[in-house]
C-alpha cells in the first residue's frame, strides 16, 4: 500500500459519496468523474515500483527497474473511455434540461406516468 | 470461422458510413448486408467447430497479446446475438431508415457485442462492454422522450458505477496475478487468498450482473423497456443480456468460486425471477410487461445455470432471445409506436393479423406451452434441476411459470379479443418485416416440435463450457 | 440525514477497499506479463520483436492493439452519440465577447498548436505521448478557434470525413495484417531499429491515424456539444 | 402407413392438419365441422377395434433426453377415450348448424380440432409426460374457445386458465419428482415401482396428483372456475367442457387411486373405517363437493350456471366413488363418468338449442317452450332424469352402485352426501324444466321453432343412449368389469339384464318395462282428462291491476324468479370459495406485485444507486 493507492481509494470513496448525496444531475456526473479518476489512479498505482523509471528504452543500454507499462496502457484506455462516457452523459443532461427545464433529480417533470 | 471478421467488418462499416455519401437507403443497405454477413458467417462457422480455437491479435502469443476465443459456447452465443440483430434490422425496415449516426452506432454496437462474447481478455471485455453501452445509450433514444432520456441517464450512471467496480477488480487481479488473460488467470487464480478472491470475483461479476439484468442491479431495466422504442430494446434483451450472461458463465467456469458465492447468486437469480414475474403480472403496458418478463427470463437462466441445468439454460436462452426479440418487434409493429396498454390492444389482431400471430407464438414459447420451443427448454431445466435435488427452487420456478403463463395468455387473449370493434382498417407492416418475423415465428414452432438441431448446439456449447481444460489448452497452447 | 447515510456508506466502502487492497497479494513486477514486454522477448526467439522505444506505446498499439481499436471506437461512438442527441437542437452557444485580439491571437496560436499535436503523435512510439495526446492537442485548437468566434463552424463535414476515413484505414491496416501475417493488426511493415523515427512498423502509422481520428472526433464533440448539426 | 393407424398418429395428424381445418372453416364452417365429426367417428371405430388388446405398446419418441411420449391401451383408458370421442362426435354434429351463431366460427372449430386431437392422446397416454402435454394443449385450446363468447367470458377464461395451469404445473412437478426417483414416467412401470417408495414420498405424490385432479375435475374445494367458465363459454362448448373436459380430472383421480394401487401404497397408513386415511379424505372431499354443488346449483338464476354446479356435484360423486376403490364403487364411479358425460352433454345441448332460438338462458325470461321445441324438451327431460338418478335411466344404476359401496362400507357421511345430492338434484334440475319448457310463454317467444334436424340428431342420439344404457347397463359394465379385473379389483358381477349387488340385485329390463307401463298409463290419463285453460303471464299475479314496475320488468314476477328463495335463505351468508380464490390469490398476488414495483422500481436514480451500492457492499461483506 503506497500513497497513490491510498489516495485513489480516497477519491473513489469521495466519488461514491458525491454520487449518493447529490441530486443535481451535473453534480452527479462530476462525482462520477471523480470516482473514475480514483479508479484510474488505482490502476496506475498497480504498476508503481519504488524508484522506477519511465518505461522508455534508450538504446543501446537496457533500462533498469522500469515501472510496469501495462497499467499505464490500461489507464490510457480507461481515460479515453471515461471521456467518451462523460461527453455522452453531458449531452443527455443537456437534452434532459431542454425537455424538462430542470436538472434536479427529485423533480418529476416530464415523467409520463 | 475467424472471429476477427465478426468485429472488424461491422467496425469498418461504422467508420465507412461517414466517408460514403449521405444517403439513407445506402446506409440501410450497408447495415443490412453486414447483419446478414455476420449472421450467415456465424451460423456457418458454428457448424464447423471441432474444438476450442484461440486467435491471438497482432500475432502475439496469448498471455501477452489479446486473444479471441471461438469454441462451441462462444459461437453459440454469437449466433444467438446475430440472429437477434438480424431480426431487429429486418423488422425495423418499415420505419427505421438509418441515418449515419444511428447506423454507425448500430454497427459499433454489433461489433462490441461480438467482442464481448469472443474475447478472452478481461480488460478487452471491459472495452467492448463500454462500446456496447455507449452505442446503446444513443440508440435507446431513437424515439426520444423525456421518459426515455431519464431512463437512459439512470442506466448510464449505474453502468458507469458498475464499470468502475469492474476496473477496480481488474486492478486487483492484475496486481495479484500479473495477467489479464482469462485462461491464464484461471491457472493463477489460486494465488489470491480465499477471502479476497471471492470479493474480486464479485467485482468482476458486477457489470455482468448489471448487463444480465439480475436483481438488484436491474433496477434501471424496466424503465428503459417501458419508455424506449420496443424495436430497440430487442438489442438489450436479445444481445446485451445474453452477452453479459455469457461472460458470467465463462467466468464461473474458469475461476473457481466458493459455494457460498454460487448460492447467494442463486438466491439473487430466484429473486430476479419471482419479482420480475409477479410485477409483470400487474403491468398494464405491454412493453413494460415484456420488460419485466425479460428481466425474469434472465433470472430463470441464471437460476438454471447455477443449479446444474446448464444445457437447458443454454437452450432456453436461445428460445428466450428469439421469442423476446420477436415479441418486442411485433409489439412495435402492432402498436405502431402508439399506446400499448392491454385495453387499447383489444382486437388489434384484425389490424395486423400476421404480427398478432407472431406475438402469440413468441408469448407461448416463453410461457412454455407444448408445441412451442420454450416448452422443451423449460422441461429440460426442470428435469435437470430436479435431478440435482433443488426441490424448493423448482417449486418456485413452477410458481413463476404459472404467473408467466397467466399474463402471457392474458396479453394474447386481449390481442385476439373478438369482442371489440376496432377502429381503422388494416395497417400492414412492411412486407419484408412481416415475412422475416413470420419466418421467425414459424421457426419457434418448428423448434418446439423438432428441437434436436438447436438442442445439439446447446449440448455442444455446454460441453465446451465444462471442458475448462480444453479452453485453457487452446488459449495457452503456445506455452 | 441523507448525506450522513451517504457518508457512512462511502466510509464503509473506503475501509472495505482498503482492507481488500491490503489483503490481496501483490506480484513482483518481474513475475507479471509486462516483464516480458520490458525485455521485448515475448516471442522468446531472442530477437527484438517490437521496436517502439516507448514501452507504453508498444503495449497500447502492439501487444494490446485490439483494446486501442476499441478505445477509439468508444470515442467514435460517444461522438456519434452526442451528434445524434444534438442533431435536433437548433439553438447554439454564441461567444459574442470574442474580440479582435482574441481572434487574431487564436489564429496565430492555432497553427503552432496543431504542429505540436502532430509532433506528439508522430513521435508517439519514441517519447511520452501519442495519438491520443496529440489528437487532444489538435482538438484544443478547435475549441480555441470556436471560442474565439466560431471560426471552425463549417469544418464539421471535414472532421467527420476525416474521422471515418482514419477509422476505416485503421481497420483496413488491421485486416491487411490478417492477410499478410495471419493475425488481425499484425505488424507487417519493416520493424527498423529501436529509437529511430521510422521504426516499429505499423505502430507510428496507426498512431498518426489515431491522432487524426481523436483530433477530429474531439473537435466534433466540441462542435456538437455547443450546438446542433445543421447540415 | 394409414394416417389413422394408431391412436398416436390420430392425434398427431389431427394436430398437424388443424391449420388446414382452420382454412377449411374459413371456406365453409359446415364442412369443417362435418369433417371433424367424421374424424371422431373414425377414431371411435379405431378404438372399437382396439378393445381387448390391452397393454399394446405403441411407438414412442423422445421429447427431452430420456423422457418419451408414448401411448398405451388399458381398459380404463380405453373406456374414458371412447366416451370422450363419442361426446365429441355428437358435439361436432350439433355444431354443423350451431356454428352460425358463433362469433368466430373458424377459430372455434380450429381449437376444437386441437381438443379432439388432445383427447385420445391424453387418455391413452402411456406415460405421465404425454398426459401433461395433452392436458396443456387441451386447456390452452379451451381457453381460447371460452374467451370468444362474450365480454364476460374473457375474464372467465382467465380464471379457467389460471387454475388449470396451476393444476398442470402441479402435475409437472410431481412428474419430475417421480422421474428423479424412478427414472421412468411410464404409468405401467410406475404402478409396479411405487410400492417400493416410502409412505411419505407416496403421500406427496398422492396429494399433488389429487390437487391437480380436483382442479381439472372441478371438484370441491377447487371447483370455483366451473361456474363462470361453463356459464360464459360458447353454448355448444359448455357441453364439451362439462360433458368431457372435466373428465380429464376424473381420469387423473382414477390414475391416482385405481391405476396406482393407492390401497396398497397406504396399507401402512392409518385407516379409517377400513379405508386408508388419504383415500378417506379424498372421498370426503368428493362428498363435500356433492353437497356444495347441489346447494349452489339451487341458487343459480342462469340455467347454464345451474348445470355447471350440477357438474361440481357429479364430479364429487366420481371422486368419492373412485377414492373408495372397492368393487362397487369403482364400477359406480366409472359408470357415472358415462352417465354424467351423457347427461351434461344432453342438458347443455338442449340449453344451447334453446339459446340458439331464443338468445338467452336466463330462466326468468323463458317459459312454455315445450310444444315449440319438443325434441329439445325431451332431451332435457331424459337427461335430468338420468342426472337425478331416477330408475329407468342409466343415472340410477351408477348411483345405485355408489350407494352400495358407501352403505356396505359404513360411511355415514358419504352415504348422506350421496343421498343429499340425489334429492337435491330433484330440486334444481326440475327448475329449468319448469321454467324454460313449462309455464307461460312470454309474447316474444311465440314464434320460436324447433332447431334444425342436424342439431336435433345429436340430442336424439344422447337421449337414446341414456335410455339404452339405462335398460341394459350391462353393455357399459362390460369394459368397466374388464378394467377392474385388469387392475386387480374384484369385478362387479352382472348378466345381460341384471346386476348383482351386495344389497340385492337390479333387473333393469324389468324395471324399465314397469316404468314404461306407468308412463303410458299417465299419458293416457293426461290426454283423456285434460282440463287446462290458457291465461296470460301477468294475469295470475296482479288481479287486473298493473303497476308500472311490472311493465318495465315483468321477469321479476316470473315465477322462476327467486324460485327457491326460502331454501336459499338457509345458507344465504355462506363463505364463498370463488371470492376467496379471486381475492386471496389473484388480487393479493397482484397487490404484492404492485408492492414490489413500488418498493423497487418506482424510485429515482439516487434510490437505485443506494440499493445497488448497498447490495454490492453487502455481498462483499457477506462472502
Amino acid at each position: 500500500m503506497n500513497l497513490y493507492t491510498f489516495t485513489s481509494l480516497l477519491l473513489i470513496a469521495i466519488g461514491v459519496y458525491g454520487l449518493l448525496s447529490q441530486r443535481h444531475l451535473f453534480k452527479m456526473l462530476v462525482s462520477l468523474s471523480v470516482l473514475e479518476l480514483g479508479v484510474n489512479i488505482l490502476l496506475v498505482s498497480i504498476g508503481y515500483s519504488k524508484d522506477g523509471v519511465a518505461p522508455i528504452l534508450t538504446p543501446p543500454e537496457q533500462i533498469i527497474n522500469p515501472v510496469d507499462p501495462l497499467p499505464q496502457a490500461l489507464v490510457l484506455t480507461a481515460i479515453v473511455i471515461g471521456v467518451g462516457t462523460t461527453a455522452l452523459m453531458s449531452a443527455i443532461i443537456v437534452k434532459i434540461y431542454k425537455r424538462t427545464g430542470t436538472l434536479d433529480l427529485s423533480s418529476n417533470r416530464g415523467e409520463d406516468e | 470461422m475467424n472471429p476477427t471478421f465478426m468485429i472488424a467488418i461491422p467496425l469498418l462499416t461504422a467508420f465507412l458510413l461517414f466517408v460514403l455519401p449521405k444517403r439513407r437507403w445506402l446506409n440501410t443497405l450497408f447495415i443490412t448486408l453486414v447483419a446478414l454477413f455476420t449472421s450467415v458467417y456465424s451460423i456457418a462457422g458454428l457448424f464447423n467447430i471441432e474444438k476450442s480455437m484461440s486467435f491471438g491479435m497482432g500475432g502475439w502469443p496469448t498471455p501477452f497479446g489479446i486473444n479471441l476465443v471461438v469454441d462451441n459456447l462462444s459461437a453459440f452465443f454469437v449466433m444467438v446475438t446475430q440472429l437477434s440483430f438480424l431480426l431487429t434490422i429486418f423488422a425495423l425496415f418499415g420505419w427505421y431508415r438509418a441515418e449515419r449516426y444511428s447506423g454507425a452506432l448500430m454497427m459499433t454496437f454489433l461489433a462490441a457485442v461480438n467482442g464481448m462474447i469472443l474475447t478472452g481478455d478481461l480488460f478487452n471485455l471491459f472495452v467492448f462492454m463500454e462500446i456496447a453501452s455507449v452505442s446503446l445509450f444513443a440508440l435507446l433514444n431513437l424515439r426520444e422522450s423525456s421518459g426515455s432520456l431519464k431512463a437512459t441517464f439512470n442506466y448510464m450512471v449505474l453502468n458507469a458505477l458498475a464499470s468502475s467496480v469492474y476496473l477496480i477488480g481488474i486492478a486487483l487481479v492484475y496486481r495479484a496475478t500479473g495477467t489479464l488473460n482469462m485462461a491464464d488467470l484461471s491457472q493463477k487464480w489460486g494465488v489470491i487468498s480465499e477471502a479476497s478472491a471471492t470479493t474480486v470475483f464479485l467485482m468482476l461479476l458486477t457489470p455482468l450482473l448489471l448487463k444480465a439484468e439480475i436483481f438488484p442491479l436491474n433496477l434501471w431495466a424496466p424503465r428503459i423497456y417501458g419508455r424506449s422504442s420496443a424495436g430497440i430494446t430487442t438489442l438489450l434483451a436479445g444481445m446485451v443480456a445474453p452477452a453479459g450472461f455469457y461472460a458470467m458463465i465463462r467466468l464461473f467456469s474458469l475461476l473457481s468460486s466458493s459455494g457460498t458465492t454460487q448460492n447467494s447468486l442463486l438466491i439473487l437469480a430466484v429473486l430476479t425471477m419471482v419479482i420480475g414475474e409477479v410485477v409483470a403480472l400487474t403491468r398494464k403496458s405491454l412493453r413494460e410487461m415484456l420488460g419485466f418478463s425479460s428481466v425474469a427470463g434472465m433470472g430463470v437462466l441464471l437460476m438454471a445455470a447455477l443449479s446444474n441445468a446448464m444445457e437447458g439454460a443454454l437452450f432456453h436462452l436461445f428460445n428466450l432471445a428469439l421469442a423476446k426479440v420477436v415479441m418486442f418487434l411485433s409489439v412495435e409493429l402492432l402498436t405502431a409506436g402508439g399506446r400499448d396498454d392491454l385495453e387499447s390492444l383489444k382486437g388489434t389482431y384484425k389490424r395486423n393479423p400476421a404480427m398478432a400471430f407472431v406475438f402469440a407464438s413468441g408469448a407461448f414459447s416463453v410461457a412454455g406451452l407444448p408445441l412451442f420451443a420454450g416448452f422443451r427448454s423449460k422441461l429440460i431445466i426442470l428435469s435437470d434441476m430436479m435431478k440435482a435435488e433443488h426441490y424448493i427452487i423448482t417449486a418456485v420456478f413452477i410458481f413463476a411459470s404459472i404467473v408467466e403463463f397467466f399474463y402471457y395468455t392474458r396479453a394474447v387473449q386481449h390481442i385476439f379479443s373478438s369482442n371489440e370493434e376496432i377502429a381503422g382498417g388494416r395497417q400492414c407492416s412492411h412486407p419484408l418485416s412481416t415475412l422475416v418475423l413470420l419466418a421467425a415465428a414459424i421457426f419457434i414452432i418448428f423448434t418446439g416440435i423438432y428441437p434436436e438441431s438447436v438442442m445439439a448446439l446447446a449440448e455442444k456449447a455446454q460441453m465446451a463450457l465444462t471442458d475448462v481444460g480444453a479452453y485453457v489448452a487452446s488459449v495457452l497452447g503456445g506455452m | 440525514m441523507k448525506k450522513l447515510l451517504a457518508l457512512i456508506i462511502s466510509l464503509a466502502l473506503f475501509i472495505f477497499l482498503f482492507q481488500l487492497v491490503m489483503e490481496t497479494p501483490s506480484k513482483l513486477l518481474s513475475e507479471r506479463v509486462s516483464s516480458r514486454y520490458v525485455q521485448k522477448n515475448v516471442l522468446s526467439s531472442g530477437e527484438a520483436e517490437e521496436t517502439s522505444a516507448n514501452l507504453v506505446t508498444s503495449v497500447v498499439l502492439s501487444y494490446r492493439g485490439l483494446d486501442t481499436l476499441g478505445e477509439v471506437t468508444v470515442l467514435f461512438a460517444a461522438a456519434t452519440g452526442v451528434a445524434f442527441f444534438m442533431k435536433n437542437v437548433k439553438e447554439r452557444l454564441n461567444f459574442l465577447f470574442s474580440s479582435f485580439i482574441v481572434q487574431t491571437g487564436a489564429r496565430v496560436v492555432s497553427p503552432l498548436l496543431v504542429t505540436l499535436g502532430i509532433y506528439i503523435f508522430i513521435h508517439g512510439h519514441l517519447t511520452p505521448g501519442g495519438g491520443f495526446q496529440g489528437g487532444t492537442t489538435i482538438a484544443i485548437t478547435t475549441l480555441l478557434l470556436y471560442v474565439a468566434g466560431g471560426l471552425v463552424e463549417r469544418k464539421r463535414t471535414v472532421f467527420r470525413t476525416l474521422e471515418g476515413l482514419s477509422g476505416s484505414v485503421y481497420v483496413l491496416i488491421g485486416l491487411m495484417g490478417l492477410a499478410v501475417g495471419g493475425a488481425f493488426l499484425y505488424n507487417f511493415l519493416p520493424l527498423g531499429k529501436i529509437g529511430e523515427l521510422f521504426s516499429s512498423g505499423i505502430v507510428p502509422v496507426i498512431y498518426v491515424l489515431i491522432g487524426i481520428k481523436v483530433g477530429s472526433e474531439l473537435s466534433n464533440l466540441v462542435l456538437h456539444t455547443t450546438g446542433g448539426d445543421n447540415s | 402407413m394409414c394416417p389413422f393407424g394408431t391412436i398416436s398418429s390420430f392425434s398427431f395428424s389431427l394436430l398437424i392438419i388443424s391449420p388446414l381445418i382452420y382454412l377449411l372453416a374459413r371456406f365453409d364452417r359446415r364442412w369443417a365441422s362435418a369433417f371433424l365429426a367424421l374424424a371422431s367417428g373414425l377414431g371411435l371405430y379405431k378404438l372399437a377395434t382396439m378393445y381387448g388388446e390391452w397393454g399394446l405398446p405403441s411407438q414412442s419418441f423422445e421429447i427431452i433426453p430420456n423422457v418419451t411420449i408414448s401411448f398405451t391401451n388399458s381398459p380404463i383408458q380405453w373406456y374414458f377415450a371412447f366416451i370422450g370421442l363419442g361426446i365429441m362426435l355428437t358435439i361436432f354434429l350439433f355444431e354443423i348448424s350451431w356454428l352460425s351463431k358463433s362469433r368466430t366460427p373458424s377459430a372455434h372449430i380450429f381449437f376444437e380440432a386441437v381438443i379432439l386431437a388432445s383427447l385420445p392422446g391424453f387418455f391413452m397416454a402411456g406415460d405421465l409426460m404425454t398426459l401433461y402435454i395433452f392436458f396443456e394443449l387441451m386447456s390452452w385450446a379451451a381457453f381460447f374457445i371460452v374467451s370468444q363468447a362474450s365480454e364476460k367470458s374473457e375474464k372467465a377464461a382467465r380464471t379457467f386458465i389460471a387454475m388449470n395451469t396451476t393444476g398442470a404445473m402441479a402435475l409437472l412437478y410431481v412428474l419430475f419428482l417421480l422421474y428423479t426417483r424412478f427414472s421412468t414416467l411410464n404409468i405401467e412401470e410406475l404402478r409396479t415401482l411405487l410400492p417400493s417408495a416410502g409412505a411419505g414420498f407416496n403421500l406427496i405424490i398422492f396429494a399433488l396428483f389429487v390437487f391437480s385432479g380436483l382442479i381439472k375435475a372441478g371438484s370441491f374445494p377447487l371447483h370455483t372456475w366451473l361456474r363462470k367458465t361453463h356459464g360464459n363459454a360458447p353454448d355448444s362448448f359448455s357441453a364439451v367442457l362439462s360433458g368431457y373436459l372435466i373428465k380429464y380430472g376424473s381420469f387423473v383421480v382414477a390414475v391416482t387411486t385405481v391405476i396406482f394401487p393407492s390401497l396398497l401404497l397406504f396399507s401402512n397408513a392409518p385407516h379409517f373405517m377400513g379405508l386408508p386415511l388419504p383415500n378417506y379424505i379424498l372421498a370426503v372431499l368428493g362428498g363435500v363437493s356433492i353437497i356444495v354443488g347441489t346447494l349452489m346449483a339451487i341458487k343459480q338464476q342462469d340455467a347454464k350456471m345451474l348445470i355447471a354446479y350440477s357438474s361440481v356435484s357429479h364430479a364429487g360423486y366420481i371422486v368419492m366413488a373412485l377414492a373408495m376403490v372397492s368393487s362397487y364403487s369403482v364400477a359406480g364411479g366409472l359408470l357415472h363418468v358415462l352417465v354424467h358425460a351423457l347427461a351434461a352433454a344432453g342438458m347443455f345441448l338442449s340449453m344451447a338449442a334453446v339459446k340458439y332460438r331464443t338468445g338467452t338462458t336466463n330462466m326468468s325470461e323463458l317459459g312454455g317452450l315445450v310444444d315449440r321445441m319438443p325434441v329439445t324438451f325431451a332431451t332435457y327431460l331424459i337427461s335430468i332424469i338420468s342426472t337425478a338418478g331416477i330408475p329407468p335411466m342409466v343415472g340410477f344404476v351408477s348411483k345405485w352402485l355408489i350407494y352400495q359401496s358407501t352403505i356396505t362400507g359404513g360411511f355415514i357421511f358419504l352415504s348422506f352426501a350421496a343421498f343429499f345430492g340425489s334429492i337435491g338434484s330433484f330440486l334444481y334440475v326440475f327448475r329449468p324444466l319448469a321454467t324454460v319448457f313449462f309455464g307461460q310463454r312470454p309474447k316474444r317467444l311465440e314464434n320460436v321453432r324447433e332447431v334444425p334436424f342436424i342439431m336435433q340428431l345429436p340430442m336424439i342420439i344422447i337421449s337414446a343412449l341414456t335410455v339404452i344404457f339405462g335398460v341394459l347397463p350391462s353393455i357399459a359394465l362390460k369394459p368397466i368389469a374388464e378394467a377392474e379385473r385388469y387392475y386387480g379389483i374384484k369385478p362387479v358381477s352382472f348378466s345381460f339384464s341384471e346386476i348383482r349387488g351386495a344389497l340385492g340385485s337390479w333387473n333393469s329390463v324389468l324395471v324399465f318395462f314397469v316404468f314404461m307401463l306407468g308412463f303410458i298409463m299417465a299419458a293416457v290419463i293426461f290426454y283423456l282428462a285434460r282440463k287446462s285453460v290458457r291465461v296470460g303471464l301477468l294475469e295470475n299475479y296482479t288481479a287486473g291491476e298493473i303497476p308500472r314496475e311490472i311493465i318495465n320488468s315483468p321477469e321479476l314476477y316470473h315465477y322462476a324468479h327467486n324460485f327457491y328463495r326460502p331454501v336459499e335463505r338457509l345458507y344465504e351468508h355462506h363463505p364463498s370459495l370463488e371470492d376467496f380464490y379471486e381475492t386471496a390469490l389473484g388480487e393479493n398476488l397482484k397487490k404484492f406485485g404492485v408492492f414490489l414495483k413500488t418498493l423497487f422500481y418506482n424510485h429515482r436514480l439516487d434510490w437505485y444507486l443506494y440499493v445497488s451500492i448497498l447490495t454490492i457492499l453487502f455481498l462483499w461483506w457477506l462472502l
